[in-house]
């Protein structure tokens, strides 16, 4: 590619959308530039799903030394550092950051550091300096929705930034305001590190999108696990006092209104598209009342040299969702076939077990006027789970009934994330459950379950009785 | 004339079969599936012959 | 099927071969017999799979509770109950083998206790009594192979199945005899309790059977956790002294013998098939000098309405082959079109990490003529191999240059064996690597080291630099 411009691509943010895009563009011999206002890695490496990851495992780790006294491994006090939980956590992040400046500088990616405002559909200035470019992508990403009467201070009510920094002590009680996937990684946390941890939803229903059966046995083992769920329920307000924080709930079938008290107060309703300082309308750019900026399938915005990807894009607000997307932008303007043409995007919760799911809900599956199968294989009959003390939870299969062709896959369980593979490779190949229940998986795994369940379509699982 | 017209408006393809199909500017509706339910493969878009031009978006 | 026999099938075993063959008949509709002479369950659920799976797990949560230090969490002294981690182990082997007492028994399967002995082609004696039947499944298994000048007491010198006992105090120092799958899952969990292990192995390389390079990464991992391997080495007898077993070894290259003194040695040199007391020649059966009985991909034997399934069939002895091959005598017999037609039989060591593959090796698809392209992403590069402190190991991918397609997937890491579901029914499918490059992976999953693997065969993979 041949221009007067500054660059073939200017890829505005390096969040996942953002670095996948600029390195893809780089790797098909484009002439990059990436801006970034804040940190290399955006919301997912920096504040977001890594960092999230690492306390959930050391939370685990907690749980599991409690659980080793089932087969006779006892541990004298245990002591937790916080100091150096946190200082582990962001060495993680660090080094993946760090990785992600590594490939920029491999790839010749230009990493421009400030905030990028359009000038017009082919400038954007970054702090002093304006540059030019024959394409842009945007991905500026989201940031946390707020709540009003609940006033983020990060120290005691917080949203998913603050709750990162583990606090010393660990907060006695903690309300989380949200049952989303975010709310309950967070609430996971702290849980096993020793809070009294308290959920809020507003909905009727925790987790939204995912299987109505997955969300009721997650919600079953949470509760087991000792987290306090109240569903169609709201804060209304919160006020530091003396003894804690005084949140005011509300029963919103009711109306009735209590005060509980509450040591740390984590904000997790949601996250919107932030386009702040980008400037786009100089760029002709549609950004909607809610402040997406829509993209079509080739991530082309209104403007067709303007591509954008991600969470700014669109819902879902997942990273896998932004490579994606990333990786077609940049295919695209290099000339290349690509299309945001996936089947179905995972959703996971990372908590221990996990809930994961790909695919159509049965639900879905029913609105849409699928004639649905289903088949629930539950891991309590795994002989892998009871070796890894993790029998909670099952796999549950959503089948076109007269095609078997398979349209979701919803796992309650350890290590779901990674059967989601399979699964999602499954619904990609347009595979039916027979395909799945014909292919040998290793014994003992938990994959045996992702068979069996195919199996359990057909009333011809073997470990349970089909009925 | 659409060889693939399911019920739910999809048609099943494998991801490599999409992407080449896009490459040679083939609609896979009119590309015969050997698989289950009509699932196109790559080797079914390869033998529905040769292609329209595909419609690439030149770089600029 | 009427017939004027006792049952349409009589399946002669038990394990996983045997009782998968018998309840899917039962769920065919056929009148179904099994007869076993010890437990129900065979080797993988007594004495194989199963409990080794619990043993890893335990001796793994205490590498766990170690590596817990670098974030911060620490314990007092650590006691391990032995009797109570036995206890554990029996009582999932307890469970399992329960639970496949009652499926037979819900899918009206009639448990004949006993040895078989065929009397002639349609009939066995099991006890003092005789049946009869129009179809018969071998499916007898397999037994320890024994190495001459070390004879197994089961407390000194001991098989797999005299290993599985934990023994009080564990030994201080251990020797396994045999470098393959059993011999390094057993190294594993006495290590990760305490003793010092040594591995030695007949054979140039470790695992035979996987490939190259994974092994290479495997045994450099397996090293530094503190296992010694030695290859090109065999054991030639062992003597009972007060300070431990004199054990003489020689390098099978140069001849040098040395003596090694140990608390306990484990034989672990393979196993051989197992017809003792069949009685096989009564119904004309051919047995083969090896001891095997080999079947079609029906799972027909010489006698076309005697089947056999699993270790007594053939190599690889795994239980997941055992079971698909039950699976399918039992559907032919109930007049379905099923077949061992398997791509791939799915290999697992459940170390930690584990080594897990599917499919050809990079060295077995070149010898089959195959021009090979490789992909390989380093778990060194993931986010969430680093969040779950597991960063040893890589995802290997094996394809035909030309036209794409996944021949072999082969995995060091943690997890690996969830990860082969994807691998598996991927190369079942005949999926190019293109497919798994297109499909979305959830972030951070140990599965998007699959996808990194995969578009690194088109030197196209993000997290590192492609040559
Ligand atoms: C606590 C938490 C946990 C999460 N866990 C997961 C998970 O496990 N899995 C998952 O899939 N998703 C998870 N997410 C969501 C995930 O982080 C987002 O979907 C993902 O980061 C979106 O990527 P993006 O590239 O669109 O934007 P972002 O990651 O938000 O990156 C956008 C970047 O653009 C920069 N930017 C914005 N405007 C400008 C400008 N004008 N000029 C220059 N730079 C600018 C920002 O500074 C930022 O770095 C989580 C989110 C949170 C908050
Ligand atoms: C320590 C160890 C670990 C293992 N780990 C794994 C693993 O992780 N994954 C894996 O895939 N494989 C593993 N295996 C191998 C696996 O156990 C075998 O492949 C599997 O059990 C074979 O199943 P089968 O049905 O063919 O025979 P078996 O399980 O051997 O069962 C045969 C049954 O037949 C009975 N029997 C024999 N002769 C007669 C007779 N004449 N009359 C009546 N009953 C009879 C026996 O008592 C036995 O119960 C392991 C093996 C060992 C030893």
């Amino acid at each position: 590619m041949t221009t007067s411009y500054d660059y073939d691509v200017l890829v505005i943010g390096a969040g996942p959308g953002g670095y996948h895009a600029a390195i893809r563009a780089a790797q098909l011999g484009l002439k990059v530039a990436c801006a970034e206002r804040e940190a290399v890695g955006g919301v997912c490496l920096n504040v977001g799903c890594i960092p999230t990851k690492a306390l959930l495992h050391a939370g685990e780790q907690i749980a599991a030394a409690r659980h080793a006294a089932d087969f006779g491994l006892t541990f004298g006090e245990q002591k937790l550092d916080i100091a150096k939980l946190n200082g582990w956590k962001d060495g993680i992040v660090k080094k993946l950051t760090g990785g992600v400046g590594a490939l920029f500088k491999a790839n010749k990616v230009a990493h421009l550091i400030g905030q990028a405002s359009f000038v017009d559909d082919h400038t954007v200035k970054v702090g002093d300096k304006t540059y030019t470019a024959a394409n842009f992508i945007i991905a500026t990403g989201s940031e946390p929705a707020k709540l009003p009467g609940l006033d983020v201070d990060q120290t005691h009510i917080v949203d998913s930034t603050g709750a990162l920094v583990m606090p010393d002590p660990v907060p006695a009680r903690m309300l989380c305001v949200g049952g989303g996937v975010i709310g309950f990684e967070f609430s996971h946390v702290y849980n096993n590190m020793g809070s009294k941890v308290k959920v809020i939803e507003f909905l009727p229903n925790v987790i939204p999108g995912a299987d109505a059966d997955a969300v009721k046995e997650f919600s079953k083992i949470m509760k087991k696990q000792g987290i306090e769920i109240a569903v169609q329920t709201k804060a209304n307000k919160a006020e530091k006092k003396a003894d804690g924080i005084h949140v005011e709930l509300e029963d919103v079938k009711t109306g009735a209104k209590t005060t509980e008290v509450f040591d740390r107060v984590l904000v997790a309703v949601g996250r919107r598209p932030r386009t702040d300082g980008l400037n786009a309308q100089a760029a002709g750019v549609h950004v909607t009342d809610r402040g997406f900026i829509p993209a079509d399938t080739k991530q082309r915005s209104n403007v067709p040299h303007i591509y954008v990807v991600g969470d700014v894009a669109s819902n879902p607000m997942l990273a896998h969702k932004a490579m994606k997307e990333g990786l077609v932008a940049a295919e695209v303007i290099a000339g290349k076939p690509a299309e945001q043409d996936a089947v179905a995007i995972p959703g996971v919760v990372y908590t221990s077990p996990e809930l994961a799911w790909v695919g159509l809900t049965e639900q879905e599956a029913k609105d849409k006027g699928y004639t649905v199968k289903t088949g629930v294989f539950p891991l309590s009959a795994s002989g892998r789970a009871m070796t890894l003390q993790a029998t909670d939870g099952f796999v549950k299969m959503v089948v076109e009934a007269d095609t078997d062709l398979l349209l979701g896959v919803h796992i309650v369980g350890p290590h779901a994330s990674d059967l989601l593979g399979e699964a999602g490779l499954a619904l990609e190949m347009a595979a039916t459950a027979s395909d799945i229940a014909l292919t040998i998986h290793a014994h003992p795994t938990l994959g045996e379950s992702v068979l069996e369940a195919a199996e359990a379509v057909h009333k011809q699982a073997i470990h349970i009785m089909n009925r | 004339k659409p060889v693939n017209a399911r019920a739910d408006g999809r048609v099943l393809a494998v991801p490599a079969a999409r992407q080449l199909a896009r490459e040679r500017g083939i609609d896979l509706a009119h590309v015969h599936g050997s698989g289950p339910n009509g699932r196109i493969r790559v080797q079914d878009v390869e033998a529905h012959g040769p292609a329209a031009p595909a419609p690439t978006t030149p770089a600029e």
